[in-house]
């Protein structure tokens, strides 16, 4: 039999360390409250929130999501309440937790970001994603996160001014992700994340009209997996700095994959909507799967896959 | 008391052709549900569909939860498809609830479709349902306000005759409702909106008094929008839209409102319909 | 009522006219004759054989597929008997269809593309597919397919060479999906196809392996459907050339999707392997979506998403 | 006689943990399938699981098709659940099947596993079954190949006793089977090949007089080829791999063999040993 209590679910992300692999994706988790009936939040890796702009942003018109086949398409538009609602509403809560605490943030110009991220620093924030890869919004992230040059100076800017660790989140609409991660590193971000979602869309046959509002979409759910672990796998033998993966995790099986294909941590996104108790199920998943496989640390699997 | 719990398919029969009343035992004890929440609910262990979907609450006793539900896709073909016996997953009670005034004098109470449920439900809760009902074992659901002795009115639209539903249970209680049909085979030919309309011109002059509440498509609540400005109405309405979530995180909810875009999921379903911005 | 016999399915593709708007996908399919127990093959628009090479390719080691969430993953490896065997085996049973028949073709180099282009229209082929977007075999098509200066060489010195319609196949593994269709409608191709495969990867967490012995393979299947109805969407407002749509289409209503995403015809893949009726399922439902709305012909449907 | 159909879950029971024997009945009449043959199986509609799934056939009668499964994953734990009176989609009966000899003097029989399922069913197509279980309604396939008079030898392995499947059947038709498990909890202790071994030894005189059929996982049948090349036995195995379509058109489900490869569900499931290169 072997021993439960010899694992330990710590893991180091370069300089941030988290109690467990086991994070929340941005957008999927709101700002932490509402989950906090179904799961003690405590006992999460980190929680990262709904992206933050400096300005409060209203956000798309609806539908702004739909269902496809295992995924699901959203064009929230960024809704948020800005940098200063998110202290006022949100950050108070979060301040008594015992978790990490991770903000992602997007802008439309270099400035925004760094405000931001001097403003969270300061604030006391664990780490920073930079949403540089959000397919929603036409202006904001997308130019930066599939420009070479543009996602360059970005991250390296940012980096100049803010200590924090700094994560920046892939988007996976680009020929080659490698080429992004490699950037990221090389201009000093301490952690890349990815998938964001893909860019999709859905026609309502009957109506022939788009079923979202915003025409396209972010796709997410099981549906995107096979492309975020290929990635993840991609980028692990590309760069050193770790990396948060994540696209379709829903189970327990499905985090262990993208930690064996690379991955120092997860997040969950989509799967929080289906079931609110689905990060705490797969970390006790993961701890029996380590259990059972006599594994003492995830930093035993990151990249193990026999390829 | 999780808002997240397992529950058994009592039942699961036609009504009428494509509507389905589902009978659910919660495995735990829930939250209560009162009249227009709902409940998200999964179809299959499957991951297509992959979300849950939502129904309002149309009646609750102790033991069990039930909704009316109309086959249109993918998701409630499979629900229509489950047998007693089967086990789903429910996050619910969600959204918040019909608000009755204290002292309640005249509630008007307009349906279209399926909005029915949630406004029967709502009716239910004001009035006690006859001894008939009673004895047929279904417990009329806590009286919100023991001082109301109106009984209240109710407008109810639909397509056609055969889509009438919950007439007996509306019998129990004692309404008899004023019905249009599109197709006019049953009751007023047309828009149950004009039958309101006409109404509520020959009351204006005490229209203060009373509090209207409705549920239906979309195109009736926003023909009800401007009938109510018009009158300065008292009326709250009850919306839908495409939930991921269900739980105020995803965002994908949400509707205009004059304050602001809300979420349907977490500030409604229920709106003052004077905040509602019609897009 | 509306009048079922006013209803024409007839398409033209450019040059290339097909009886109706629904082909098989490359590879898909096979060479036609395994499904002919369970269709009347002539009842297709067209047949599009599984690509051809000019030498025979052994493929890849086993596991060659395996399920993802509403999809399957691929590597093939391009098995097939090479352009002789093909005439031999194959090509006879298909001169007695009445029907189009497309063959797609892969190469290492230019040449080998022009030699089977060439020999094909001599043949008396109806259109060739250039399959430059297969992300299965590391040389071959790849390079072609995400890189534009190869990819508009390709296309250019194909099209000097023969008359036949040149249908180019797009690999949806690029940031932009426009420039490549613009690139094949300026070198001369007369339709372009969309999408091939995205590139994936899944893991056995059991075995700690990859599920596939090539490590990556093609994700296709309903969960890339919304992939494949933006890509066709953004091609049909970037080109003039018809454009082929396909990627997860398992019903009428998906193909009638594509359709109103801007496809001028659609090709039926994955779905053949669940039920070997879906093409002409698909075929009946699109004649009464269009009966029922009163559509006369498909072309009336192609980009009519109302956005 | 379409290749595929439609079928009605007739009974779907467990065996023994995990395993499960499973009747249909085609809606249709379908192609007599041959030991060896296999069917692919929609387990539901949704589009996850998105493929049929292959399966043996173990017996079938006039209006019915048998298959034993064991619950390994997404597709047979949804399958598990199927009830009596749904229905499913077959395709087959597909591919090749056992080659008997015209004359066929001395069959051994080898199953590991699961692979009893099909080796019975061959068993039971050269002997018929004895009349109590005739008598129990179930039928006798046709007999191949009347001038057999041998009781074909089987050597059968298993993990542990608890997984011993089809005794009374083997019963029925005289067949009296060497058993060796893992664990030795029944029969001899260790794997079969080992105990197959040591009786070709004993036999190696005549051992040419004998044709073998042999079915279960990879590594017995991988175990089997150096055994069968050394005293150049008449060996025809049955392959698995994983498959999309069944019907020779994906390239998915190969194995290499001494012509290139050949699909698993075309040219196969059955080969002669001595082809097959491992990998
Ligand atoms: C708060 C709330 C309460 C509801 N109460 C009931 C109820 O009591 N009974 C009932 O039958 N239905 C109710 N609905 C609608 C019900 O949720 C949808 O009909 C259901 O989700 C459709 O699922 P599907 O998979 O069958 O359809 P899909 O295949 O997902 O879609 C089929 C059609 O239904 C529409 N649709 C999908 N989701 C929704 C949605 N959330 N709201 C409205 N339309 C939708 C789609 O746009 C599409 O046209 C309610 C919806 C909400 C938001
Ligand atoms: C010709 C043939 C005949 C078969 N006959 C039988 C039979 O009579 N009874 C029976 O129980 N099983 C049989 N199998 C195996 C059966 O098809 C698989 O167990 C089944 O497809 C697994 O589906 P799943 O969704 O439950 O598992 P998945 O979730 O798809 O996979 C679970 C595990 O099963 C393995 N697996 C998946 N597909 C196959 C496959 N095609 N062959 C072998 N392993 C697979 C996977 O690698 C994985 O380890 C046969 C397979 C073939 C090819
Ligand atoms: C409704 C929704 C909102 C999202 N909002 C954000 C966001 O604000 N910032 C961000 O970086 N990613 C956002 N994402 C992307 C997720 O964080 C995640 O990268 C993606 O959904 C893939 O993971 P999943 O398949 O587990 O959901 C959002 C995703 C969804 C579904
Ligand atoms: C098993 C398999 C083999 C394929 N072989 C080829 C091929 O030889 N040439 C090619 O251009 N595309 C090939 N494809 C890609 C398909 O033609 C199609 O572009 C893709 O599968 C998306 O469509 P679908 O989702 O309907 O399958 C193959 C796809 C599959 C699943
Ligand atoms: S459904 Fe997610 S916020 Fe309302
Ligand atoms: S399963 Fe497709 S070729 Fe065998």
């Amino acid at each position: 039999m072997p021993k439960q209590n010899k694992i330990n679910l710590k893991v180091n992300l370069g300089k941030l360390t988290l109690k467990n692999p086991v994070m929340t994706a941005s957008g999927t988790f709101g700002y932490g409250k509402e989950f906090s009936e179904f799961i003690d939040l405590n006992k999460l890796g980190a929680i990262v929130v709904k992206g933050i702009s400096l300005k409060p942003m209203m956000g798309n018109p609806v539908p702004r999501i739909c269902e496809t086949p295992s995924g699901m398409l959203n064009a929230i538009g960024l809704q948020n309440p800005g940098l200063k609602g998110f202290i006022r509403q949100q950050l108070p809560f979060l301040k008594t937790l015992k978790t990490k605490i991770i903000v992602n943030i997007l802008g439309n110009s270099v400035d925004e970001y760094i405000k931001l991220a001097e403003e969270l620093e300061s604030l006391g924030i664990d780490a920073v994603e930079l949403n540089v890869s959000c397919p929603n919004v036409k202006k904001g992230g997308i130019v930066f996160g599939t420009e070479p040059k543009a996602f360059e100076e970005l991250i390296s800017a940012v980096r100049q001014r803010v200590k924090l660790p700094l994560i920046t989140k892939l988007s996976p609409n680009v020929t080659d992700i490698k080429l992004f991660a490699k950037i990221a590193e090389d201009a000093g971000s301490d952690i890349i994340s990815l998938i964001n979602t893909l860019s999709g869309m859905s026609i309502d046959v009957k109506k022939r009209r788009p079923r979202l509002a915003n025409i396209t979409g972010g796709l997410s759910g099981p549906a995107i997996k096979p492309v975020a672990v290929r990635m993840v796998w991609e980028c692990f033998r590309a760069v050193k700095v770790p990396i948060i993966g994540m696209g379709g995790i829903v189970s327990s099986e499905d985090a262990i994959e993208f930690i064996l294909a690379g991955a120092g941590a997860v997040a969950v996104g989509t799967a929080n909507f289906i079931n609110p108790k689905s990060t705490i199920d797969i970390i006790n998943g993961i701890k029996s799967y380590m259990s059972s496989n006599d594994v003492k640390s995830p930093k035993d699997l990151t990249g193990k896959v026999k390829c | 008391m999780s808002r997240l719990f397992k529950a058994t398919v009592k039942d699961n029969s036609p009504l009428i052709t494509d509507h389905y009343l589902l009978t659910l035992q919660p495995l735990e004890k829930i939250k209560r549900p009162s009249p227009g929440n709902f409940f998200m609910l999964s179809v299959d262990d499957s991951l297509d569909p992959l979300l849950k979907r939502p129904f309002s609450i149309y009646r609750s006793t102790a033991g069990e939860i039930q909704i009316i539900y109309r086959v249109v896709g993918k998701g409630t073909t499979i629900l229509s498809n489950r047998k007693a016996g089967d086990t789903l997953e429910v996050i619910g009670p969600l959204g918040n609830k019909f608000p009755l005034k204290k002292k309640q004098d005249n509630i008007i109470l307009i349906a279209g479709g399926l909005g029915i449920a949630p406004i029967l439900s709502l009716a239910e809760s004001v009035i006690p349902p006859a001894p008939s009902l009673l004895k047929a074992g279904i417990k009329r659901p806590r009286l919100k306000d023991k001082t109301n002795k109106m009984m209240p009115h109710l407008f109810y639209g639909a397509r056609t005759k055969k889509e009438i539903i919950c007439m007996d249970e509306l019998k129990a209680i004692g309404i008899d409702p004023v019905i249009s049909t599109d197709d006019g085979t049953f009751g007023k030919k047309g828009n149950i909106v004009n039958v309101l309309k006409k109404f509520i011109t020959r009351n204006s002059s005490n229209i203060s008094n009373y509090s209207f509440y409705a549920c239906g498509p979309e195109p009736m609540l926003k023909a009800l929008s401007p009938l109510s400005a018009k009158h300065k109405l008292n009326m709250h309405v009850a919306l839908e839209q495409n939930m991921a979530c269900g739980l105020g995180t995803c965002l994908g909810c949400v509707v205009k409102t004059t304050k602001g875009y809300k979420r349907i999921c977490k500030e409604g379903p229920v709106f003052p319909i004077e905040e509602i911005i019609w897009e």
